[in-house]
């Protein structure tokens, strides 16, 4: 039962993954691609923490956590460079 | 014609890699990787055996990365350098939030480096990812405002006197150890999963992080103030 | 171990979001648009980074790859051309 | 211990419907303005609600996985509202259906121009 809950939650998660992309491709100006790149993010994050959960090492939540600073700086900067402030 | 010659090649490629991705995937360990999975703990009591290998095994290599990395951002800072007597151009400034923002998770941010190069030898990441989460503190701040003073004397002092440990820190090891970066008898090894153990492997990562970032830190500050000055130039 | 069953379904799914925002990188013209692609293409390979037991590299990947590299190919687009041109 | 295990997997489970339905709403929302609501503040809830599910899961984890709600709880405002500010500053358009846009006169209220 758990298991299954969890399977269907990562499966559901990388499903998300997959409509971001297609926002990606298709989203006119690169505005609406760092919003998508922005959520690709928030979704992957937790796929991260699931898989440290699945496999059981809590020092996996440390690349869960470089990711998330490192990809807010990368939206933050996309905006500042949209905003000629770079 | 180029398109169907780039298809095909494509189709070659994919194929081959298709029959080799086993190969490259094999299911047990080489010669080395059997030495190092089966001696790294007793060598250096390090918990994380990728860090004994970075920094001990082939530590020899990680100063040649560094000093890769170094000769390419001077080269960087040489050939961008600030001129003087350009008209510069105004940036807009960023909004409140982001500002306050910045200032509020620029400490958190560098404290998390630190934690991640200090630990190296425990958990996974260590100098290199530590110094980029250092630098992106910096670049916060930078990205708030673009003309945030950086105190570029205690940067460039930082970043030659971890190199200079790093060296030292191999000169030990040839004195007490025998050999160049040796992990014996410099440090007491201690105990396995301690944050004071694996001997000189968390000081030389604590070098390697304090350089990397304050590289990275300094070449993001001069690419950023390159672009302004070219485009108006 | 077959290559196949290495990855259940939620890794084909990130591969693909590989292999599409890489074409993208590759194909596009804006090249804003491409440092986007980029970057996502390095959120992703991370993620499988980690799920290959591979955490040190997933963290140097995303800091690396994902942060400070996106960060450089901006501000080195900003100080070129931000539309490549067709080849004459 | 069994029930905490299946709350825990639900919650999860109830995050990552949101995060989906946060990735809907950017392929379907006509602006950008639009998509960034849904893409943010879904996937914020969806991204906390997961890391709750696992810290359900795993209680010894939930100090950790506070640190990153937190984390997230902090940034993402901050990086929406600088790409929200930004594209209405160089001018990514309205969609046809906006009623109203207030953004000008709070500018000008403000003395922002």
């Amino acid at each position: 039962m758990v298991d299954l809950l969890l399977d269907l939650a990562l499966s559901l998660a990388a499903g998300a993954a997959l409509l971001a992309v297609y926002r990606l491709l298709m989203g006119p100006g690169a505005a609406s691609r760092a919003v998508a790149m922005d959520v690709l993010s928030l979704i992957i994050m937790p796929m991260m923490a699931g898989y440290a959960l699945y496999s059981g090492r809590m020092i996996y939540l440390d690349v869960a956590l470089v990711y998330g600073i490192l990809s807010f700086l990368g939206v933050t900067s996309l905006a500042r460079y949209a905003d000629k402030g770079v | 014609m180029k398109q169907i010659v780039a298809v095909v090649a494509l189709a070659t490629l994919a194929i081959l890699l298709w029959q080799l991705a086993p190969i490259a995937m094999p299911s047990g360990l080489g010669v080395v990787a059997q030495h190092y999975a089966e001696h790294g703990v007793q060598d250096n009591r390090g918990a994380n055996l990728v860090t004994s290998v970075v920094v001990n095994y082939r530590g020899f290599d990680t100063l040649g990365e560094v000093t890769v990395l170094f000769l390419s951002v001077s080269g960087a800072a040489f050939v961008l350098r600030r001129r003087t007597g350009l008209e510069v151009h105004e940036p807009r400034r960023a909004s409140e939030i982001v500002r306050t923002g910045a200032r509020l998770l620029f400490a958190p941010i560098v404290l998390f480096g630190t934690y991640i190069f200090v630990h190296g030898h425990l958990t996974p990441g260590g100098g290199f990812q530590g110094g980029a989460v250092v630098a992106s503190g910096v670049l916060l701040l930078l990205l708030a405002n673009k003309d945030h003073p950086l105190p570029h004397g205690f940067l460039s002092w930082t970043e030659s006197l971890s190199g200079l440990g790093f060296v030292a820190a191999g000169l030990a090891g040839l004195w007490a150890g025998g050999s160049f970066l040796a992990n014996r008898g410099i440090l007491p090894l201690g105990t396995w999963n301690q944050l004071f153990s694996a001997g000189v492997i968390p000081v030389i990562y604590t070098f390697v992080g304090l350089k990397v970032g304050s590289e990275l830190a300094t070449l993001l500050d001069v690419m950023m103030h390159a672009a302004d000055e070219e485009v108006h130039q | 171990m077959d290559i196949v069953t290495l990855f259940n379904l939620e890794d084909l799914l990130i591969c693909a979001v590989i292999l599409v925002a890489a074409l993208g990188a590759v194909l596009h013209r804006n090249l804003l648009a491409a440092v986007v692609f980029a970057g996502v293409v390095s959120l992703a390979v991370s993620y499988l980074f980690l799920r290959l037991s591979a955490p040190d590299v997933a963290m140097t990947e995303a800091a690396i790859g994902a942060g400070i590299t996106t960060v450089i190919f901006l501000i080195a687009v900003r100080r070129t051309e931000e539309v490549e041109r067709e080849e004459p | 211990m069994g029930a905490q295990q299946i709350i825990g997997a639900a919650v999860t489970l109830l995050g990552t419907a949101f995060l989906f339905l946060g990735a809907l709403g950017i392929v379907r929302m006509p602006d950008l303005y639009n998509r960034m609501q849904a893409g943010t503040k879904a996937t914020t809830l969806g991204n906390l609600l997961t890391l709750l599910g696992l810290g359900i899961l795993q209680p010894a984890w939930l100090v950790k996985l506070a640190l990153i709600a937190l984390f997230v709880l902090v940034t993402n405002p901050i990086s929406s509202h600088a790409l929200a500010r930004a594209a209405y500053r160089s001018g990514v358009p309205l969609a046809d259906v906006t009623v109203r846009d207030e953004y000008p006169e709070a500018l000008q209220e403000h003395g922002e121009a």
